[in-house]
């Protein structure tokens, strides 16, 4: 089998991992995203072993720490996402922006995307999620 | 207990009762009064036992050197001779006095236990300075004498006149210090020791190579505290104080710590014949402004103020003719009878509840009421006038003699200018001081039945005096006023004794002066006189409205209104539009420059305050404006550039990466192409 | 691929290798609907498949075990985590319009452009390379067994400590302490 | 071509196996719990002892409506009841009935691939419960995710512990290396594997996430019909994959007298066995609560697993 096949799959799949950390809001699907960009390094790791029959097995063994690390990172990943989702009522990544430099400026300064400057939390969601989050979000971030 | 023991003990005692009173004052109130008095009065008993003990005999010095300074050393040194003893003896009794009155005067103030322990502290740093055989030491006293001066004279600081009188005696009587700072280093420079025998020793030996520099130096500090033109401004508007705060300040500490302090290095000031010049005409200038301005005053503490000025003229006269024993004698007799008088003022002016003159000329009964009090002023008044056989024509004598002496060209150093100048401006302010001296007498204690005829002939013009019931003056201070009025009558008896304690010169008096001087002080009390009973009649078609003692109040209370009332009433803390005052008449034109100590504050607030104000106005634009524009244009920029990169600061986490990854693509081309040579 | 096929030394396509394509094209389809479904709880789903697609991937490869560690990890636990937490923060049924942040183009343009350049230098740098998948399996269960713990026992060890961790750090993040309530 | 006919073969009568088991397991539910509880159970369908109920039954659930929720998500919702069942089915491959290759498909690494397949069950439950659009049903799907994620990690560790005894994790390797002192000494990690199987298949006393009492089905409420018949038969092929699982691993499978020839029956009477003994705990144990549930897995589980792995350890070490 030509290694090029596997090679590319990986770039690819790694590249739709990288667009969707940087594209999508969800914090959970951000997680998603980057569960793939893991599987696509595991998935080179693996085929370049098999290539080069590497007798230490590099790859692979590389690839099962991956995965290992990869269970981790989720489990403190979705524990983070959960406490910020349980003290602002929203997992949106794009406001979480407490870090931003407001300065005096009146609000944040977004790169395009007519809805970003939105402060409700969850702004599509069903109605409850709305109501019942908002308040709590905004006595536990003030 | 040694001699040297018993001396430091006597600045000690007050010191440490000044510091237990400040520490229980607010704890424990019922120990304040204890530690007020008993201090101050051992102090008194161990100053007259070291008196004794020092007695006649050669001068006792000792010293202790805590620690080397590097330069010049600094010693803890006591030194004791006739002057420093009798003074000390002096400084304490006034003291006791005034503490022992205070209990009874501010009985009821609620900042008593503060202010008992600060006249403590007082009287402490004054006889610190006296005792004091080193002049670093003897600066120390100096220095903590003008911080509590700042703090007894604003006692009242919720009257504005307390505040800025206060402020002003603090900051006249600095910039009289910074000169007096420099000249005792100099002097200390010179001579290689801060001992003033070291320094008298090297003054003898002609070591002092800059002597006029360093006595005219020193001159400023003693101006600044003795209140000697020109920085005499302080002592007058400091009556804003208690009454004996005011008699301590006048008799006893502050004023006499100058003329103290020139008696002792008077050698100094010797090698110097201009610094003497200088001192003859700053005398002479203040006797005569002084007594001219007492003429004029309304108030009865300023009176007494402008009276001590031209007391401490004589003084320096005194002291600028060579002769320090006849200036420490007048020294000893004026703190006599002026703490006599400012605590019979105090008793007057609370009787009154008012301290204007021309009000209380108005008053039924004022002087029946407090007879004491008018007693004893009279009698100290009589010692001021140097009316014999009070104590005041002894010492005076002894100046005008002394200044006779120096005028017919005796004295060693001292040119016989100094000595007429001296001669003349005395003789002529024994005149006025005579002048006024009758003026307050007759004004403040009337004969009664005058004004009882007048009153029945004009009826009710009169203001109706306090009902009799309302206050009693406490027994402590009839007694203090009685007590101090024994040496105002009878301190001139010793002048046959004092030279053996002071330097030997002979201070009784001669004829030629004695004559000259009581003449001219009876044609002061006879013109004066005169013209009061040529003014009396216009009283009754002027009366003036006055702020009356209401019953059962306390006489801190009643002065504190009366500071604090004076100019609303009259529209001048100074002087009062009164036709019936008989220094109007005998001023004439000149009363009205007078009134206000011939405008020198006006002066100083042309020549220096307004000056120091633009300054401080051009400072201040300079640095809003112009220092300003800098530090904000430099904060400015980064401001700016701070905006644009603020701008990618989104707090966007996404936004973040896709830039970062976004240049890693970039990067990562370019590598490419170098590496594959493209 | 098709970029790949192309060139002259690819022939005869074996039958892992078709395989290999048809399952790589099932798993690039499923990761591109991860990344751009309005529906939150389907891109879990279709995370699934592209996990799945990838286990059969490497079992073409011959990496067996691992294969089976991938739809362990992935498919039974992680998938559930990552679905349990879509649940747990209220993840709508249906479209949420707001699933993509106003990053889209940026981020489309970042990874199109990382996109090309990887493959371009890897199809550049490996275009003739072979895998000789015959002979002994690379990756049974035997042979990772026994490199695992021959030659990779200390990084094994380490990262248990790593999980430890983990599991301590997120039992702490998700305890809720009295005052919150 | 031959193997091609094996393959086939094999895999027709593993689906053969997959449709008829779980049946079984069904009727036999139904009679023994009726007599456990003192009742007939069915007793009229097929005329014998209601031998056909369950055939009735599914003649039922196919005749019925089949229901999908306005607000549910259609897709996921139709596709959840075939990722339940699915990963039974392949399951069954690889599980070895008999010595001698009598098994659908030895799987190099067979224990691994039974469990992760095994693990992907939960997937439909989990898809049933979010895409209901009914919050019983996603509490229930809820439910379903903590309770695997809890009890997967004791089944894996006692399952580690078999095949570190073995030597090996294919499943023939497994029986093979079995002797009759394994079942004392793994009988621990037995228990374990057992209870925790329960446990992920949601059967009493752990079905919390489908208890009906107060969440109606949990995950399942709102499927009707055919979908609703293959979660049961879901449900009931899991009762058999676990069993014949625990039988293979820790009561040493088709060995027994005679195991030669006779191998599969005794797979088949162990795994009965195992199943009866399902179906008695179904009726003897109430339900937990979902805290002592958690609890269960985590306090006592889980360190019995971890000690039998130790176990396991130093006897391999000491034989050796």
């Amino acid at each position: 089998m030509h290694l090029a096949y596997p090679a590319v799959l990986a770039v690819l799949l790694f590249c739709v991992g990288l667009y969707g950390v940087l594209a999508r809001r969800n914090a959970i699907l951000v997680l998603m995203s980057v569960e793939l960009m893991l599987n696509a390094v595991n998935l080179n790791l693996v085929a370049f072993d098999v290539w080069l029959r590497d007798t230490l097995h590099a790859g692979q063994a590389l690839t099962l720490f991956t995965i290992t690390i990869a269970a981790a990172e989720i489990g403190i990943g979705l524990a983070i996402v959960l406490l910020v989702h349980r003290n602002r009522g929203t997992s949106d990544v794009d406001q979480l922006t407490d870090l931003a430099d407001t300065g005096t400026e009146p609000g944040p300064v977004h790169f395009g995307g007519p809805g970003s400057a939105s402060i409700a939390p969850g702004t599509d969601n069903p109605d409850e999620t709305t109501a019942d989050q908002a308040l709590p979000a905004r006595g536990q971030t003030a | 207990m040694t001699l040297t023991t018993l001396a430091v003990l006597v600045p000690l005692l007050p010191f440490l009762g000044a510091v237990a009173g400040l520490l229980l004052g607010r704890t424990a109130p019922g120990f304040v009064r204890p530690l007020a008095v008993l201090p101050t009065l051992l102090a008194f008993a161990l100053a007259v036992t070291v008196a004794v003990r020092q007695g006649t005999g050669p001068a006792t010095d000792a010293g202790t050197r805590l620690t080397p300074t590097g330069s010049v050393p600094v010693d803890l040194a006591v030194h004791l001779d006739g002057f420093s003893v009798l003074i000390a003896v002096l400084v304490t009794l006034v003291a006791s006095c005034v503490q022992i009155y205070s209990t009874g005067y501010l009985r009821d103030d609620p900042r008593y236990s503060s202010y008992a322990a600060l006249v403590s502290l007082f009287t402490a740093a004054m006889l610190l300075v006296v005792y004091s055989g080193d002049l670093m030491v003897l600066l120390v006293g100096w220095e903590v004498m003008g911080i509590c001066s700042y703090f007894l004279v604003g006692h009242y600081w919720e009257t504005p006149e307390a505040r800025a009188a206060s402020l002003k005696a603090f900051l006249v009587t600095k910039l009289g210090d910074v000169p007096f700072l420099i000249g005792i280093f100099a002097l200390g420079a010179d001579a290689g020791t801060f001992r003033i025998n070291g320094v008298l020793t090297a003054a003898a030996s002609g070591q002092l190579h800059h002597p006029t520099l360093i006595a005219l130096l020193l001159l400023g500090g003693v101006a600044g505290k003795s209140a000697q033109f020109p920085l005499h401004t302080w002592l007058p508007d400091a009556m804003a104080g208690p009454t004996p705060v005011s008699a301590l300040i006048h008799a006893a500490t502050m004023v006499a710590a100058g003329i103290y302090f020139v008696a002792r290095l008077l050698p100094v000031f010797e090698l110097s014949s201009a610094a003497l010049a200088v001192l003859a005409a700053m005398a002479a200038v203040t006797m005569i402004g002084s007594a001219l301005s007492a003429l004029a005053q309304d108030d009865i503490k300023r009176v007494l103020a402008y009276s001590t000025i031209g007391q401490l003229g004589y003084m320096a006269g005194a002291l600028a003719v060579g002769n320090r024993s006849a200036a420490v004698f007048h020294l000893l007799t004026h703190g006599a009878f002026k703490a006599l008088l400012f605590l019979a003022a105090g008793v007057v002016i609370h009787a009154a509840g008012t301290n204007s003159l021309a009000t209380m000329s108005r008053m039924r009964d004022l002087r029946s009421r407090v007879p004491d009090a008018m007693w004893t002023m009279a009698v100290a008044l009589a010692a001021l006038a140097a009316l014999p056989p009070f104590s005041g024509f002894f010492s005076k004598e002894s100046v005008l003699r002394a200044a006779e002496y120096a005028a017919e060209g005796h004295q060693a150093h001292v040119p016989s200018a100094v000595g007429w100048t001296v001669l003349v401006a005395g003789l002529l302010t024994a005149l006025l001081t005579a002048a006024y001296a009758t003026r307050l007498f007759l004004l403040a204690g009337s004969p009664p039945q005058t004004r009882r005829a007048r009153q029945q002939r004009d009826g009710e013009t009169s203001v109706p005096a306090p009902t009799d019931n309302h206050f009693r003056t406490p027994v402590v201070m009839n007694a203090v006023l009685w007590l101090l009025a024994i040496p105002a009558l009878a301190l001139g008896v010793t002048a046959g004794k004092l030279p053996q304690w002071f330097d030997g010169t002979s201070l009784a008096p001669t004829l030629a002066t004695s004559v000259l001087g009581v003449g001219l002080a009876l044609v002061g009390v006879l013109v004066t006189y005169a013209a009061w009973r040529h003014t009396e009649t216009r009283a009754n078609r002027v009366p003036i409205g006055a702020v009356v003692a209401p019953d059962s109040v306390e006489p801190a209370a009643t002065e504190a209104a009366a500071i604090a009332a004076h100019p609303q009433v009259y529209g001048d803390i100074a002087g009062a539009p009164d036709p019936a005052d008989p220094g109007r008449l005998l001023l004439g034109p000149l009363h009205r420059y007078a009134v206000h100590g011939f405008g020198l504050d006006v002066l100083y607030s042309k020549a220096f305050v307004r000056p120091v104000l633009a300054a401080a106005g051009l400072v201040r634009f300079l640095d809003r404006e112009v220092v300003e524009t800098y530090v904000r244009t430099a904060g400015g920029v980064p401001r700016l550039l701070g905006l644009l990169v603020r701008r990618a600061q989104t707090g966007n986490v996404q936004t973040y990466l896709s830039v970062l990854l976004g240049g890693s693509v970039v990067l990562a081309v370019l590598a490419v192409l170098v590496a594959s040579g493209a | 691929m098709n970029l790949a096929a192309a060139h002259p030394g690819f022939l005869s396509p074996t039958g892992v290798e078709v395989a290999f394509v048809l399952v790589g094209l099932a798993t690039l389809g499923a990761a591109l609907l991860t990344v751009t479904t309005r529906q939150l709880v389907h891109a879990a789903l279709w995370l699934v498949v592209a996990l799945g697609g990838l286990a059969v991937e490497y079992l073409l490869l011959t990496a067996e075990f691992i294969a089976w560690v991938q739809v362990l990890i992935y498919v039974g636990s992680v998938v559930v985590l990552l679905l349990f937490g879509l649940m747990l923060t209220k993840a709508p049924i249906g479209r949420s319009p707001d699933a993509d942040s106003g990053n889209r183009w940026v981020a489309l343009a970042v990874a199109v452009a990382a996109a090309g350049t990887l493959v371009w230098v890897v199809v550049d740098a490996f275009r003739t390379t072979w895998i000789d998948l015959g002979g002994p399996a690379q990756g049974s269960t035997e042979v990772t067994g026994a490199i695992l713990f021959r030659h990779w026992v200390l990084p094994f060890e380490a990262l248990s400590v790593l999980l430890l961790a983990a599991l301590v750090g997120a039992i702490v993040l998700s305890k809720r302490t009295g005052r919150e309530r | 071509m031959d193997s091609t006919l094996d393959v086939v073969l094999r895999l027709v009568a593993v689906l053969v196996v997959f449709l008829v088991l779980p049946l079984v397991v069904g009727q036999t539910e139904h009679k023994v719990m009726a007599h456990m509880q003192g009742r007939l159970g069915p007793m009229y369908a097929g005329g014998f002892h209601g031998w056909a109920q369950l055939v009735a039954d599914g003649v039922k659930f196919a005749q019925k409506e089949d229901v999908v929720p306005a607000a549910a998500d259609r897709r996921v919702f139709q596709l959840a009841p075939a990722v339940a069942l699915l990963p039974y089915l392949l399951v069954l491959i690889a599980i070895p009935v008999g010595p001698h290759g009598f098994v659908g498909e030895a799987v190099d690494a067979g224990l691994f691939f039974v469990l992760a397949v095994m693990g992907v069950g939960v997937l439909g439950s989990l898809m049933a419960g979010w895409a209901s659009a009914n919050k019983f049903s996603l509490l229930g799907g809820v439910r379903t995710a903590a309770q695997l994620m809890a009890y997967e990690v004791p089944m894996l560790l006692t399952a580690a512990s078999v095949a570190m005894a073995a030597g090996t994790v294919s499943l023939p390797g497994i029986l093979d290396a079995f002797h009759w002192w394994w079942i004392p000494w793994q009988i621990v990690g037995g228990l374990v594997f057992f209870t925790a199987g329960l446990a992920e298949l949601q059967r009493p006393p752990f079905d919390m996430p489908v208890a009906d009492s107060e969440i109606i089905f949990g995950a399942y409420t709102e499927y009707t019909g055919l979908r609703f018949a293959l979660f049961l038969l879901a449900e009931y092929a899991g009762i058999v994959v676990l069993c014949a699982l625990t039988a293979v691993l820790f009561l040493g499978g088709w060995h027994g007298p005679m195991s030669g020839s006779l191998g599969w029956l005794w797979t088949l009477v162990k795994t009965g066995l195992l199943a009866f003994v399902v179906i008695w705990l179904r009726v003897s144990y109430p339900r937990l609560r979902e805290d002592q549930l958690q609890k269960l897995a985590w306090t006592i589980l889980i360190p019995l697993s971890l000690a039998q792995i130790a176990l396991t350890g130093v006897v391999k070490v000491v034989i050796s």
